[in-house]
């Protein structure tokens, strides 16, 4: 009662499968990256997974200023899942320049820059300080936070926020940079936000942001998180996040998406390739498991070669193609 | 000092010790470079739990050689599902473990006089920080305290080791009837100790400090904060503490701690961001906002 | 380090807590029911827990005509939860009603109908067909469907189509009976579709409809679902209710909540009633256990036992009040 | 008949089977009253489980009596992770276990002569089956086929049990080189059987269905559909199966089947909505609309 195998092409061994992958122009040695704020700036994560080994080390939402974050309890156990209400604490753009940045270079990890601001303006300045900076292979901006100026309405959740935002940023990069608009599951049309974010000029999206969810102490009949909500991550979410992942691919083919939101192993990685994802963020689950990478990164070789495919970048959006119409996937070139 | 290794332990044995479970694995990995009052970080519920986060736990013996290999030992108290897992476990039965994580008690350079507290399963890391403070030629004295009889832990082992000892009970089923805290000042009088080392709640640990400092005694304190990842990378399990520059930080209780200076965590404000904390809001955050996570 | 508990009035055990609740005007014996699609029409669950201790049994969506539903597979696990494609297979509610409704009537049942429908006519033709109908206690409005006349456009996600179908079913249903809406997650701004819902005369709000979401089989490299998507249910969903409930009932208090959405435990019904529930769906759980209902009361009896509560009903809500404000809860009338 | 009970089992036993687990479960209150052909569905991974959703077990042998008191054993082949925790159990581990579940096959009420039909583990019912039709008077003939030999079940049982046994393996490693229906034919032929009962994969229910039409036999086959539920209460196991009254239904293989008469299933046509059942749309539902489930 296996489901049926793609054909292996003899000899296919895991240490041949190439899993190499273009995010939106940037080459990476491998589709797996870690997410933003689950990660730190990769030192810590350094001590269980060579982050030379990773895509892209994608760090914590950094903003301009030092930033004590909320309230604790910041965090809950829900049934494969979690909530955070970390409330973007961080050191503020200098420091984790000074600080962050220039370790992940000297370490030799390619480095997504993830930005949070409260206004359009913030972000163009973060933008702007970036542009003099070495080492950075790519910007996620971070739009689930809320606008300032528009009574606290989350960027991601509205269309002509979401591009404005985007619009500076993207003005405000060096042009071989690329930006990648991170998206919230949290809307009604998540192709709608995804076009206006390439209009504005995303180079690539990312998908997806957490989910907004609460949990209530029934012993204390108070909300669990001092920030009362929070957001929903984990395996939990996975369904959710494959589903944004083909959504978008399917309405906008050419747009490169880093896909997350679950991601335990290698077939999940797998998972939101098929679904239209050129390189997927590992998040909660280093949580769970800090070495991750490395074992999600030969679980996906595994897999591949007992089906026969040489190359992982091959089967972006897979499975949106017609069944009678797919190419067959042999090795061609197996270096 | 090594930093943290993940391991797949096996489960050695596990014992009950009054209300509590003594879990022992076999982690060889990890077992050298324990110092007192580091924790490990125990995966749960198996392949397919829909438990995602690890538990913390204290370590209270690490051996590195001996009969079967080095070996690590929790003390574990059954509070939800997490930990029913783990007292459930049976030898042979295998469990994710990273460790040793956070900053262990910083140990006296000179040979004097402490004290050590422990509120119930607190007092798992004592014996072993006991043993290392004798051997450097410390005196110890060692403070007990639970709810119950049965919540006290390490009695027997903290009476061969310690030069004295007091044990608390709230409700007086074993020891004195009281709290830590009210045997604590007398003590620390009567032993002319000049550190307190402490484990236990919160609340204890916060009067632990207070009284240490009263007496111009130095504390070491192992706080105990919700933590997601125990490893540094998610800002959880953050509190108010005071730098050496005077600035009020919210550094993260796994890897700048658990053990801090008493004198240096802002024990009234812990669960809140005062005001004038670095990188504090102006005004409070407000809830509700939901995008800013 | 557990948590504190409010005090225990001397005396109080499980057998005196009061459990009844009131949904929209409607008294319920048990805040527990069984959620649409769950379980049927009743008579299957009805060999695991009596149906007339439920709350009600909440039946499948119903259409007019006989349906066959969607191609299989129809299902997925998921971490903590399922996918659901079904394509709301029924008999029609003619057959419904005579062999359905009739049978949870003879056998002391109260029943919610659910109602399903591809136009605001065909939702306003249900209704008036079920006008006719005795023995239901309340119509739960399933406008979690496309609208065949706007592109497939579901009722759920646009204030005004789920405006107009609760307004449609809400003239022809007569006055005693409650018309419950039930709210897709899915959207942007679920407060402005559940004030559109109540402004058409909703007399209540049901909550929450599964998420949209998909899982892609790795081995044939092609969606599981025949549907493609399907929805997610189950625990993995609860904290996205939680906050749904939340939400709502934050906005506008007096509007009666039914909640659902991942309720495993007597404290997640608790959960959801703090949150501001009156009553309380249980869906997917009874695939797991079909059971539950059962033990979930007796669960909530002892945790409300345990905190000194006296009436379920007393707590709705109880987490939004300002814990300096809260009236202490103690038993009153323990009857 | 007596519905399906919901019952907490103690493990009695698990035992390996070739490639296959024997779960020997206690149900008292289950055992009694499954019939050949009933299922049972078994929660799985414990209480902190991710996995929701129940596994279904064709009952291989239910023992009213006996040593243990009442016993339900199924044969469980390792899929993925619910089967592999399953098979990691220990005897007086505790599994929930819901049942008898399902329609069971129907006896034909005089002694002919019959054909039991078993691919993989789906010849776990039969062994009871042939009992029961040997119990009446019913000459039984039995074949067992799989892809290798260690993925035939009850050989020995079916030898013992049978009037005759043949045996197929895709790759000859033991009996003969082919598939069931290789043999099938022949088969009816020789023993004039008037009734074929078969479990096992789709495709060789579809084959076995038609070759006994073929040569006018009544079958009864087995099916396996994902269920969600197992109950009837969930709709999610339908197949395309024709009424006595000429239409076709998408009927539930939980409550309606899992047993079916051959001639009645509309093996072509599983997987799919055919535009003729009723209520089946003008045309195919459209994918992807996302609403309507
Ligand atoms: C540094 C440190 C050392 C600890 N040492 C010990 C020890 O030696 N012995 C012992 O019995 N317990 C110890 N704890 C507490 C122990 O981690 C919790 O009791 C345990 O995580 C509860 O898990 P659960 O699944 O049983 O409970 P649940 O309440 O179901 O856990 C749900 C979630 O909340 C978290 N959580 C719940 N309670 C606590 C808590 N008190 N502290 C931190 N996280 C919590 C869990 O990790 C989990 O993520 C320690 C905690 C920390 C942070
Ligand atoms: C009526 C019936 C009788 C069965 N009898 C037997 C038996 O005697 N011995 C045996 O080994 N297996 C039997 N099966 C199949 C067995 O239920 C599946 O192998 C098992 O559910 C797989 O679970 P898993 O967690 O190991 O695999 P996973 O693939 O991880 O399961 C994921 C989900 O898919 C469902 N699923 C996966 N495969 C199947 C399948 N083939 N049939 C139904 N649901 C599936 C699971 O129930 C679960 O919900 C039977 C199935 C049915 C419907
Ligand atoms: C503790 C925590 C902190 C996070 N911080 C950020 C952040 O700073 N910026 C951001 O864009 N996403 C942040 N996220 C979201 C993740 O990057 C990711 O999008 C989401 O968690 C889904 O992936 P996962 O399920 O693999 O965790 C955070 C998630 C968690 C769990
Ligand atoms: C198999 C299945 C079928 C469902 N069918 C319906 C339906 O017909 N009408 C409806 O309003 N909701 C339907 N739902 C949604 C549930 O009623 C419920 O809102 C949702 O599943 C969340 O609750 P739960 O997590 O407890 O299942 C269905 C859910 C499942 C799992
Ligand atoms: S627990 Fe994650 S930073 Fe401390
Ligand atoms: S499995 Fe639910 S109806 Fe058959």
């Amino acid at each position: 009662m296996t489901a049926a195998r793609t054909a292996t092409p003899a000899g296919l061994v895991p240490a041949d499968v190439d899993l190499t992958t273009t995010l939106a122009g940037v080459g990476l040695v491998s589709p797996i990256l870690t997410a933003s704020g689950c990660a730190a700036a990769g030192r810590e994560i350094d001590q269980f997974v060579d982050v030379r080994t990773l895509g892209a080390v994608v760090t914590k939402s950094i903003m301009l200023e030092p930033r004590s974050g909320r309230a604790t309890p910041r965090m809950a156990e829900t049934p494969s899942g979690m909530l955070n209400s970390i409330g973007l604490q961080g050191p503020g753009i200098e420091h984790f320049l000074k600080h962050d940045v220039s370790w992940l270079r000297r370490r030799g990890a390619r480095v997504v820059v993830s930005i949070a601001g409260g206004s359009v303006e913030e972000y163009a300045r973060l933008a702007q300080r970036l542009r003099g900076a070495e080492g950075i292979a790519a910007i996620e901006v971070n739009i689930s936070c809320p606008n300032v100026e528009d009574r606290g309405q989350v960027f991601a959740c509205n269309r002509s926020a979401a591009a404005a935002v985007v619009h500076a940023v993207r003005r405000a990069t060096a042009p071989g940079i690329p930006v990648l608009a991170k998206l919230s599951p949290d809307v009604t049309d998540l192709v709608d936000i995804a076009d206006g974010c390439v209009g504005a000029g995303a180079d690539g999206l990312a998908m997806i942001n957490t989910l907004l969810g609460m949990v209530i102490d029934t012993e204390r009949m108070r909300p669990v998180l001092a920030g009362i909500t929070g957001g929903l991550s984990g395996p939990a979410i996975r369904p959710v996040a494959v589903r944004c992942i083909w959504q978008v691919h399917r309405a906008m083919p050419e747009v490169p998406i880093l896909g997350m939101g679950g991601v335990r192993t290698g077939a999940d990685v797998l998972e939101m390739v098929l679904a239209g994802a050129s390189a997927v963020s590992i998040g909660t689950v280093l949580f769970n498991d800090p070495s991750a990478p490395t074992r999600i990164a030969a679980e996906l070789r595994t897999a591949l070669a007992a089906r026969g495919v040489a190359r992982l970048a091959d089967l972006v959006g897979y499975a949106h193609r017609d069944p009678d119409d797919r190419a067959v996937v042999v090795e061609e070139d197996p270096t | 000092m090594s930093g943290p290794v993940q391991a797949d332990a096996e489960v050695v044995a596990v014992r009950r010790a009054g209300a509590y479970h003594r879990l022992v694995l076999l982690a060889p990995a990890i077992a050298g470079s324990v110092r007192p009052g580091h924790f490990v970080a125990l995966a749960v519920g198996g392949p397919a739990s829909s438990m995602l986060l690890r538990r913390a736990f204290s370590v209270h013996r690490a051996e590195e050689r001996g009969r079967s290999g080095g070996t690590v030992e929790v003390v574990l108290a059954v509070h939800g599902p997490g930990t029913a897992w783990l007292a459930e476990r049976r030898p042979g039965d295998r469990v994710d473990v990273i460790g040793p994580l956070g900053k262990p008690f910083a140990l006296p350079r000179e040979p004097v006089a402490c004290v050590l507290v422990g509120g119930g399963y607190g007092a798992a890391p004592l014996a072993s920080l006991a043993e290392g403070l004798r051997a450097r030629g410390c005196a110890v004295h060692t403070v007990l305290g639970a709810a119950t009889a049965d919540r006290l832990f390490g009695v027997l082992e903290a009476k061969r080791i310690s030069d004295s000892l007091e044990v608390t009970t709230d409700d007086g089923s074993a020891g004195r009837n009281g709290i830590v805290s009210d045997v604590l000042p007398d003590l620390l009088t009567r032993t002319r100790s000049e550190v307190v080392y402490a484990c236990g709640p919160m609340g204890m640990l916060a009067e632990v400090a207070r009284i240490a400092a009263a007496h111009g005694a130095h504390s070491q304190c192992a706080v105990e904060e919700t933590m997601a990842c125990g490893i540094g990378v998610c800002m959880t399990c953050v509190l108010p503490v005071v730098g050496t520059d005077g600035v009020t930080r919210m550094v993260r209780a796994c890897v700048d701690g658990p053990v801090f200076r008493g004198d240096a965590v802002r024990w009234a404000d812990v669960g809140t961001v005062p005001t004038d904390a670095l990188g504090a809001p102006a005004e409070p955050l407000a809830p509700m906002t939901g995008g800013l996570r």
